[in-house]
Order: C-alpha cells, then structure tokens, then sequence
C-alpha cells in the first residue's frame, strides 16, 4: 500500500482553504482570485507535482499526485490543476521538460487521435479538452506509423473552439491541423497507447471521489440546519436514507479511486492491472458522481438549486469529470471486453488478484 | 459533521496469497474427488459435517482465534482470503460459518473460561454447529422487542417463548440466545435482555421447520418450554446484552459474504455471453465487474483498518448496505443481459437453472441480518444524523 | 374505450374466490382442487372466451377476456386459464374448432420457429412453454414456405422435457419433430407472425398488472397490521415510501396493461398499433414485475419469504410471467428499431396517436 | 384497505384530434416564421407574450373555463392535447402556462364576480401573467409553515414578509399569495392562511431575482413592505386556504407537462442515434418509449376521469411521481446510450447542447410544485396509511 505524503496534503488543503474557498470563489464578481490562486499552487510544487525535480518539477510520488487531486476535489478546483498535473506526467514520461503555467492533455475521448506528420506537423481533433481554451500549454498524446510519441504544443497555436461545458471550465474542441510541437519524444516502451487515459481516468476518479466526500459533507450539514415540518430535515427517515445510499455511492467512488491510485503508485508502468483498476474506478465514480449529485440536490432542495450556493460547482464539476477521459460506458465496453476475453474461470482470479 | 468516508488501499500481505494457493488446491482437490458439487451446494442449504471437519482439519475455521482454544492466531486478512475463497466456489460451509464468523467471538470475549474451554477447540475441528436465536415471531428488525423469558431459579434460568427464522437450528448443536431476564426500563427499552449459551440437544427445546418459498428447509421455529439453563451460561452481562450487540459488527457487516451470495451468477453470465460480447453485453458486464471489483476493495480496506487497529464503523455498515442490494439486483441484471443468448440445449441449461434459483433467494439478501431500512438507519446514524 | 361485461368479472372473481383462494391453495396438502376449480371455469365459459360460440366457446369480447386475465393475475390461478384462453383465440382465429380440456399455446420465446412439412408433420422446438407438461391440447403457430399455419396438438404426441419454472406451473421444453396435428388452418391475413406474440404479451401485461394490484394491497394491509419499534411499520417513512414506488409501478403496469387490451379490442386485427402498445405493456409491465415483487417482498420481511405465505405465489409468478412470450429486452429492441425507423420525428406522432 | 388503483383506457375523442391538428399547424407556421424557436425557448425561461397573445386569439387559454369569462367551454382532453402539443414542440408558454393551469381554476372558484370579468377574460388573451407565491425562505416543502402577515386594516390588509422561489415573479400582473392572517391553532397547524390575489405593478412590492444554477433569472425572491390589498382580493375563506389547496391538484399533478419536461431529449436521441441503431441504443430507445407512451396513457386517463366526473386523486399523485422522477432521468439514460454516437461536426452538437442543459434543470423537476419526498407521503395517504 503506497502512502501520500500527509504534509503535502495538508499544504494542498491549506491554500485551496485560503485561495479558493467555494464560497468565496463564488460569490466573486470577476475572476481576479485566478491568477492568485495559480501562482500559490505552482510555488508549492503541487501543478507539476509529477515531474522529476530536473525536469523542472516538484518531484512528488504517483501517490502524492493522486492525493493532490482527491484534495482538488473537495474543493471544486477551477483551475487545471487536475490537467497541468497530467500533462506534466505525460511529458515527463517522455523525457520532455515543462513549462511553467498551466496546461491541459489531449486527447480525452477515447476515439480521438492525433497524428504527427512526417513533415513535423500534427493533424487531428480533440474534443471536450478541459481548459483548452485558457491555458498556455498542451500535451498531447498522437501517432506516426505506429509509434506513439508526446509533443508539447501551445495553446495558441491550435485553433480552440471554445465550450464552456458543464462546470463553466471549458471542455474546449482543439483542431491540431498543421500545428508545430515545441518539443516532442518518443512515448518509452513501458507505455501504451492508452496511458494517457488511464492516468486521465484515475486522476478524475481521485477528484470525483474528493467532490463526493464533500457534498455529502454539506448535505449532511444543511439537513441538520434546514428545518421542515418543525422539525430538522435530518430527522425524517427518507432523508436519512437518502443520505445513507449518497454515503454508499462516496464510499464507492472512494474506494474504486483510491485503490486505483495505489496501483499506479505501487506498479512499473502502466500494465493490466492498471487498465482494469482504472476502468473499474472511472466506471464505478462515474456511476456515483451522477447519483450522488441527483441525491445532494435533492436533499438541499430549491436552495441548493440556485446560483448562488456553492452546490452546483460540485455537481457540474462532477458531471463534467465522468464525461472527460472516457466515460462509464466507454469504459465498460473495454472492461467487459476485457474479462470476457478471459473467460468466466478466469474473472475470479483476475478480481482476487487486486 | 462526521468523519470523512475513508477507505485505505488495503492488499493482501503475502501470508494471505500464500494461504490463498492452499485454500484453492484444497478446494480442487475437494470438487475433483466429489467432497462437493458447487450446484448442488447452491440449490441446497450447503451444510455438511464432513465438509467442516476436513476444513477444520486444515486450520480453517476460527483460524485467528488464539491458539489455546484451537486457533491459529492468523490475521484477519488471512480469514478474509479463506472465506471468499470458500465462497466464491460455492462450498457446503453451513456447518462451520456461523460459529466461525459470530459465535466463536462471542464466546471467546464472553464466555467463562470451562465453557471456551470445551467449545471453542469443537468448532475449530468442525464438529460443532451454531444458530443465532435473536428473531422472535414479534421481534424481527427491532431485537428488543424479544420477549423469550428467561426466569431466575435455583442455580440458572428457566426459558419459555419462541424463536422465529433460526437458520440452521435444526442441525445445529448450539445457540446463542437473546432472552428477556428482566422487562425493559423506561430510561432504556433495550434494557432487560441476555445473552445465553443454550445447548439444543436435550429436552424443553421444539424445532419445527419453516419452509422458505424455494420450499426449502433453512429457517425454524424453536419453542422453548421451561428449559434449563444452568447460570455459567449467561454470555456478558445480565440484563446488557444491548452493550455487546456492536462488538463484532463491523466485521459482520463486511466481510466477503455480504456481496458475494449470488456471485454464481455472474461467473455463469459471462460464461454464456462468450468471449466477443457484443456492447450491449460487454458494457453489462463490465459495470457489474467494475462493481464487485469496488466492494471487493471496500471489503478488503475495512477488514485491513480493523486488523490494524482503526474503527471503520462507518465504512463497515456501508460494504453490507451496498453489497446486500447489489448481489440482490445482480440476477435481473443477469437475466436481461442474457436476454439475447441462445438457448440451444447445453448453451445456457445451467446459467438458467441458478440464475431462477438466485431470483427466488434474491428477496431475503436485503433482510436477513438487518434490513436495508435498519442498516441505513445506523448508516444515519454514523453520519450523524441520529 | 371498450368496456369489459362487467356481470362476467364478476362471475370470475366469484369463482376464482371459492375455488381458488390463494391461501387456501397455498395450505393444500395435494392438487385435488385443481379438477374442481377448472370444472367451475369451464363450465362458466371462462376458458374459452375468446371462441366464437359456434366454435365451442363463450363468444365474448376480446375486453372481456383480457378483463378474465386480469383477475386471473390476481388470484395468481395456478392453472392454465390465461393460456387456454390464448390457444383459444389463436384456434378461432384460424377457423379452427376448439376442444374441451385445458391448452397452452406455442411458441413463447421470441426466436423459436416451429414448421410445418410437406409431409404435413411439424418439426422444431419451443421452449418455456406455459404448463406445457399439463395440458391437454396445443395451439401452435407453425410456418410452411413462409405461410403462416395454426395447428392443434396432442400434448401426449409431442416430446416434453418437463420444468417447474420459478412458479411451480410448469415452463417446458417440446420437441415437435414428427408430430402429425390433429387440425390445421392457414392464418387469417390480417394476423402476422408476431400475432402470438403481441397476444400473449398484452395477456401476461394484464395478468401482471391484476398480480401487481394484488401485492400491493397485500403490502399495504401488512404494514399497517405489522408493528416494529412499538408502531405500525405503515408509519415509518421508508415503508411508506417504499409503498408508494409500489403503488407506481403498479399503476403503470396496470395502465400500459389496460391501453393494449383495449387497443386490440377495438381494432381490427393486429396492426403497428396493437404491436406498438403490446410491445410497450410488456416492458413496463415486465419491468414493474421486478421492481414490484421486491419492494412487496422488502415490506414483508422475513414471512413474506416463506412457504407458507402466499406472497411468493404471486412474485415468482410475476417473474415467470415477465419472460413469457418475449421479455422486456426482446421486446425493447424491437420497439426501438421500430421507433427508429420511423425516426426522430415521427415519434411524437406515434405516441399521440395512441 | 384503499380502492384498487385504477386507470380507464380512455382515447381521445374526436373533437380532441381534431383540435390537434389545428394546434399543429398553428406551432408549424409559428416556426416557419419565426414567431418561436423550439431550441432558443428550451435553453431560455420560454416567456413571450405576443406568443401568448397569438395563442390567446386562438382560443387556447382558459379554454375550459366559462365563455362568459373568455373561455371557450372545451373539455379537458381537449386542453390536454393542446398541453402536450405546446409542450412537445417547445413553445414559450411560460407568459401564461400558470394562469391557464392553476391561477384561472381558483380565480373561478373563489374570486368575486368583478375579479373574475376584470382578469379571466385578460388571461384568456393572453395578455395576464400569473406567478404562485406559495414558498418562503423558511416554509418550502412545508406550506403551511408561511409567515408572510396579511394584517387586518381599514377596507383590507397589510402584507409583510418574504416570498421566495417565485418563478417569473418578475415578469407576472399578479400573484395568487398565501398570507398569515392568524396564528395556527394548537388543533390544526394549517389553519391562519388564506389566498389573496396580488396585484404586482404597485409600490410596496420588491422583485429580487434569484439566478438558478444554469445562471438563468427564473426565481425570484418577491418582499412586501406594507402592501395594501383590498379585502375583496381575499380569494376563499379567510384563514381555511388549507380547505382549498386540493381543489384543483389531480389536473395539476398529472398533466403532460409532469412528464415531457426534458422530452427534448428523447427526440434529439433518436435523431442521433439513427436509422439502424445497435441492439445496445435499439434496447434503450424501446425502454425509453415504453415508459412514456405509459406515462402518456396513465395522464390521459387521469384526465379523462377527471373530465368524466371520477376523482383519480391517487392516480393523479402516481402520475406527478412516476412521470417526474423519468423526466429526471432520462438526460442520464440519454447519455449513457449516445455514449457511441460519433463526434462529427454537426452529428450531435445539439443533441449535446440540449442534454447539458436537460442535465443541469433536472435535479429541480423532483423539487418544484412539492418534492418527491411529499408527494410520496401523499401517495402513502392515498393508500390509507397515513
């Protein structure tokens, strides 16, 4: 079992608390906090936690990066930390240096690609990219005949067609057409072609699992608040049971993300096991994040409807996140591929071999 | 507010994957030379002695007991590897489980020295069988409403009244009882009631069968007619037995068991879906997979944190709330991924026989040992809304 | 709106009362009411309803009958007074005489094909055929060179591999293969392939509905006669709600169930909209079956999982009855490739036009 | 025990499709000219008030109600299919859906003769917008926990306190309130509210708007400070609001728009998935139809026994929570069966557009006009056991 570093958790946990409280970010009427915000979590190390100290980075183990995310998702994180923290662990995979701002990585659909051209240039489309359209950077994940390499590109070199999507953050459509890499390497042999994915799909499970744990946090504190026939909300049973079944999709999404994470950290490279720990989190968190925020809106009712309270920056970021790097179906269609290839004798093995 | 859900990324240390390679040979050896037959073991009650003894013999039942009393002082992880191992390949453990699981602690935190003397080195040989009297035909979620009299007399008690939904009574050598030794008081309704080792093979003691709707024989009534309980036999406190109603919960609640009671069905499903499903198929199975494989953790994290130590309460309560409603839904989930296999003679004789068999049992898996309604109720509880 | 007679569900529920009392039934120490109950059924024209007076039968409306299924489903009858019924239809709709005795009809499962040859034998198989092991006679639909046929069998002349199914009733195997009828006609052209189908499914929606009512009712009397915690389990949230789903399912099961049988009644043969509404039935009545069961079952608690409790003659027929004659997946793929044929804007039209 | 539930097959008469198709034509060329756009009013609050006009020269406000008053005396089925045709094609009826539904029906039972010839006629062409000032930030699910004071003075009252959730409050001529006129009584809780019509273009009235999460103004929060209202504006009987709250809820519980609030999203993912879909999207597309042409039917029968003199109260309260909880849900299901839908350009960008919006407004459908929680309560009384 790996262990993350408690004292970066609490670091992470104490500037997200200073710099990006929900409820302050908001009742903000502009985004001036951003910059402030950025600027703290990249002096800490924590957005390139995953590169290698000589590579520009923070160093930090797999299992710090994974708990970095946990972290950004009890607190609806509004900057590409989750993706500058992906991108630079693709780059470094690849033995590329970092740059410093933020970043994103594509691709996120699982039926995209991207192509590298014998003349240098890149072709292909991503779409649903979060944050593409603010951010300085992308890594991204493309092909020539075959072989799988990494390029660092601009942002502002891609044409970027910008979506808001369901959290307001962007899950941008970047075309790649004619596009030249700042700097671009072979993917090492340890890597597949759906390393990025995985990486992506455990990263969202950890922040998804982190969004859970707070809004049943929050739900479970306003149906003790909230009062309703004289009395608190929290005393009728229907409530009660809500929140225990929201309890059951947390403690899955949790679970599934944690253990998930602990794979990545504790194994060489990207294997099976891998695949199958990610694909079962992204499935399972991604099943939770849309039950769980059906049960937290019920439960704060008209309130928690509103602009205003911070509710919604959990949920829409919760639906955004099952939706990026493969989403539950996706996912099941190759897990299920996956275990059927092996056969029915086989399934028990494979689960009591996690 | 509560504590956060936590769910430490718990594996199995070596000693356990080692004992895992045992458990399987033995289990192997066990099918190949007829010891048991997975689908009968299903479509029956699953008990038989000479089973358990042979898993006695190996060490397996009450194996991280201490040694004194015929343990093996192993971990609890340990035990976790054993008993999915036993039940994922369907073992006839009825005999031994519910003295290797519940009664055997009791004892061992209860029960006078003579007694854990005398009993517990029998169960560990698998020659000793346990049913829980708690159910009572009035008192079924809510235990304190049990109204068995147990009335004080000259060096013990006399009982009278009736247990309801005794699984197994009828072959099984033991019970611990919950009887009423004194009425409830008005400061605490759970007051009043007692632990007992009742001891079934002797007169006072009527077990009559209640058929289940499988029309099977699991459950009984048990009578009791002025039955002779000698006073050494009281487990815990008189009148206290709500204190000790927790001590073992959270393992109760989430061990393997708890998700694992129709998993023949999904081993059985993606036998007859083949290896190329179609997405339809394929995506079934794989969010059914994607979630045995998450309780499996769940599992696994919260018998890890106790046997370190920790007290996943809360986490406990939630593996057998949402493992007890996903092994419950797993057969309609089966059933309509089915729909569309074949039904030449052979292709799905057997996924059909104990996919109709777990269909009918489903009903009992979210109210057996505490409905879903109680279960979520102390789930509240934990979040702290009780 | 066609309206069932009103004097003839009387009738039924009157002898289905005396006859045929779930409890009594369930306390029967052998089958001898059996012959007794299908005497006063037969007598009273109930089990071949839908037979044209001249044809041996009662004559009565097609309402009428499904009325009859509906009662039938709530005393969960034990014998085969729905699949007489439908062996009777299907005989008559072929100009067929129909005999005395107990029928079933075949096939039920959506992919079995009997035909008929040159020869003038039958040849094919027909699983999970409703107290197939039982009954006297079979209606069975047969194709020759794509000419639809209805035959009447001799139960003793075909193979039967007997299997209880999850009601005790009996779901069979029968291997046709040389079996020379007793009586044949060609199908009416106005009835197609599926016209067993979509008959047996709008039967087994009204059956499952009626089954359904009767739960309810059952849960309802229960909880409120049940005490736990010192009150009445109707007074808990949790049972009250769980109910209340009950009550939901059973509605839409009994509504979707009511909509088909009097489509079917008051057009002329088995059209798109006799196909599209059966269809439809069968799917949310078959999904009501399984949600409905459980939640009467979850009510109940332990008692209503023994022998001796007559619940489970009612839930393991619905869950039987929900396979029969194509369950809620067969028959959703169809609908849907139907739906999507019409495509996306014709599917408001279609739904207003029922 | 409870009556039977019960739902007569009714069809639609003739006159009824008859009216269809003119309201067909009518929406048809509303779009061809650009008097509406089905996508603009599905992402926008749909309020329009030439719209409402044009629909109120046709006849199809109030349409029920008396001809003395504008209506048009037409039968309910008739006004249904008018409903769900409007509803269907994603008109902007937001300007006068709450006056034709609920406003008008009370206004009709209880106003005084004046009010009625003054307002009916107004609503009926469409030229009146209603709002319900019913919750409060501290009595939601709770109605009869309102503490906005109608003081008693000369010739009527005064109003203070805080309205909250008031849909389009700010774009409404007036508001049917329940005010506090006197305290509850120890016997009856519900006692001491009674309606007024609000007349909202006056001073003394505050509108704040309260942004919803999709960052849309749709509520408001509506204070009084000293609102005089005639005592004729009293709408029934003071302080016995509680007597009239059910008078018109079987209609209100279970029209189309209980069921086809998200139906959009149906049609798109038809559209996307094609002609020849696979038995994956083909499965999910015939679960999906099966369960609204039931909700279709079982809103059709409420009505139609409703119009035929029947008091489907039960049924009506099943169909507001049957239908409400699929309209939730359907974005999910729609999600999960486009998940294989090709991303070209143009193949499912509105599909995706109207589905993150459907998927934003739906947690509020199982919380507005009584949350499910309610609801379900209700249906419990309806079965007799509470």
């Amino acid at each position: 079992m790996s262990e993350a570093d408690t004292l970066l958790i609490d670091a992470t946990t104490r500037i997200l608390q200073d710099l990006c409280d929900p409820q302050t970010v908001n009742a903000a009427k502009d985004d001036g906090w951003k910059p402030t915000l950025w600027r703290a979590l990249e002096e800490s190390g924590l957005t390139l936690a995953w590169v290698p100290e000589e590579r520009g980075g923070a160093g930090a183990s797999l299992a710090d990066g994974f708990a970095i995310a946990a972290v950004s998702g009890r607190f609806a994180v509004p900057v590409p930390l989750g993706e500058t923290l992906l991108a630079g662990w693709l780059l470094a995979a690849a033995g590329l240096d970092c740059p410093d701002g933020t970043m994103s990585a594509a691709p996120s659909r699982p039926r995209d690609r991207i192509t590298l051209g014998k003349d240098g240039r890149l072709s292909g489309r991503a779409l649903g990219i979060p944050f593409a359209g603010t951010v300085q950077h992308l890594a991204v994940l493309t092909e020539q005949d075959r072989t799988l390499h990494v390029a660092l590109v601009a942002a502002k070199d891609c044409a970027i067609r910008a979506a808001p999507g369901l959290s307001g953050d962007g899950r941008d459509a970047v075309t790649f057409d004619g596009v030249v890499p700042i700097a671009m390497a072979e993917l090492p042999g340890n890597l597949g072609a759906n390393c990025l994915a995985v990486m992506g799909a455990a990263l969202r499970a950890s922040q998804i699992g982190g969004g859970l744990q707070e809004i049943l946090a929050m739900a479970t504190a306003y149906a003790q608040e909230r009062v309703a026939f004289e009395k608190p909300i929290a005393k009728f049973q229907a409530v009660q049971h809500n929140l225990a079944r929201l309890a059951g999709e947390t403690a899955a999404a949790v679970a599934a993300a944690s253990s998930t994470a602990d794979t990545i950290a504790t194994l060489d490279g990207l294997g099976d096991a891998a695949f199958f720990e990610a694909a079962a989190a992204k499935i399972r968190a991604g099943e939770a994040a849309g039950e769980g925020a059906a049960i937290a809106h019920q439960v704060h009712g008209a309130i928690g409807f509103t602009e205003e309270h911070i509710l919604h920056r959990f949920t829409q970021r919760l639906w955004a996140w099952r939706d990026d790097f493969g989403n539950e179906s996706e996912w099941a269609v190759q897990l299920g591929e996956f275990v059927a290839e092996g056969g029915a004798d086989e399934l028990w093995p494979l689960l009591a071999s996690r | 507010m509560s504590q956060a859900i936590h769910f430490d990324p718990i594996r199995l240390p070596p000693e356990a994957e080692e004992l895992r390679i045992e458990v399987r040979a033995f289990l192997a050896e066990e099918i190949a030379n007829g010891g048991f037959d997975p689908r009968t073991t299903i479509l029956s009650s699953g008990f038989d002695r000479e089973f358990s003894k042979r898993v006695g013999a190996k060490g397996w039942i009450g194996m991280t007991w201490p040694k004194q009393y015929g343990g093996r002082e192993r971990s609890f992880l340990e035990r976790y590897v054993a008993t999915e191992e036993f039940r994922v390949a369907c073992a006839p453990t009825a005999a031994h489980f519910t003295a290797d699981r519940q009664s055997g602690p009791v004892l061992l935190k209860y029960a006078p020295e003579h007694i854990k003397q005398e009993v517990l080195p029998a169960i560990t040989r698998g020659e000793c069988t346990f049913c829980i009297g708690m159910s009572e035909p009035n008192s079924g979620s809510d235990l304190f409403a049990a109204s068995t009299r147990a009335t004080a007399t000259d060096g013990g008690y006399l009982i009278n009244g009736t247990k309801l939904w005794t699984s197994n009574a009828h072959q099984s050598d033991f019970m611990i009882g919950l009887f009423r030794t004194s009425p409830p008081t008005k400061e605490n309704r759970r007051h009043g009631l007692t632990q007992f080792l009742v001891r079934l093979k002797q007169s006072g003691i009527t077990i009559n069968p209640v058929r289940n709707m499988a029309h099977k024989h699991e459950f009984n009534e048990v009578v009791f007619e002025d039955l002779f309980i000698p006073e050494d036999h009281i487990l815990g406190e008189l009148d206290g037995a709500w204190k000790q109603a927790t001590s073992e919960l959270a393992y109760e609640r989430s061990g393997p068991e708890r998700f694992l009671e129709t998993y023949y069905v999904l081993t059985e499903l993606v036998r007859v879906l083949g290896n190329s499903p179609d997405p339809r198929a394929a995506e079934g199975i794989g969010r059914l997979v994607a979630q045995v494989h998450t309780l499996r953790r769940m599992s696994v994290s919260v018998n890890g944190m106790l046997q370190a130590g920790k007290e996943p309460v809360l986490e406990g309560s939630i593996v057998k709330d949402v493992g007890t409603i996903w092994e419950q839904t797993l057969p309609d989930k089966a059933r309509s991924l089915a729909a569309f296999v074949d039904a030449e003679p052979g292709n799905r004789a057997t996924f059909d026989e104990l996919l109709q068999y777990a269909t009918t049992i489903a009903p009992k898996l979210t109210i057996q040992g505490g409905t879903t309604e109680v279960l979520r109720g102390i789930i509240a509880r934990g979040l702290g809304l009780r």
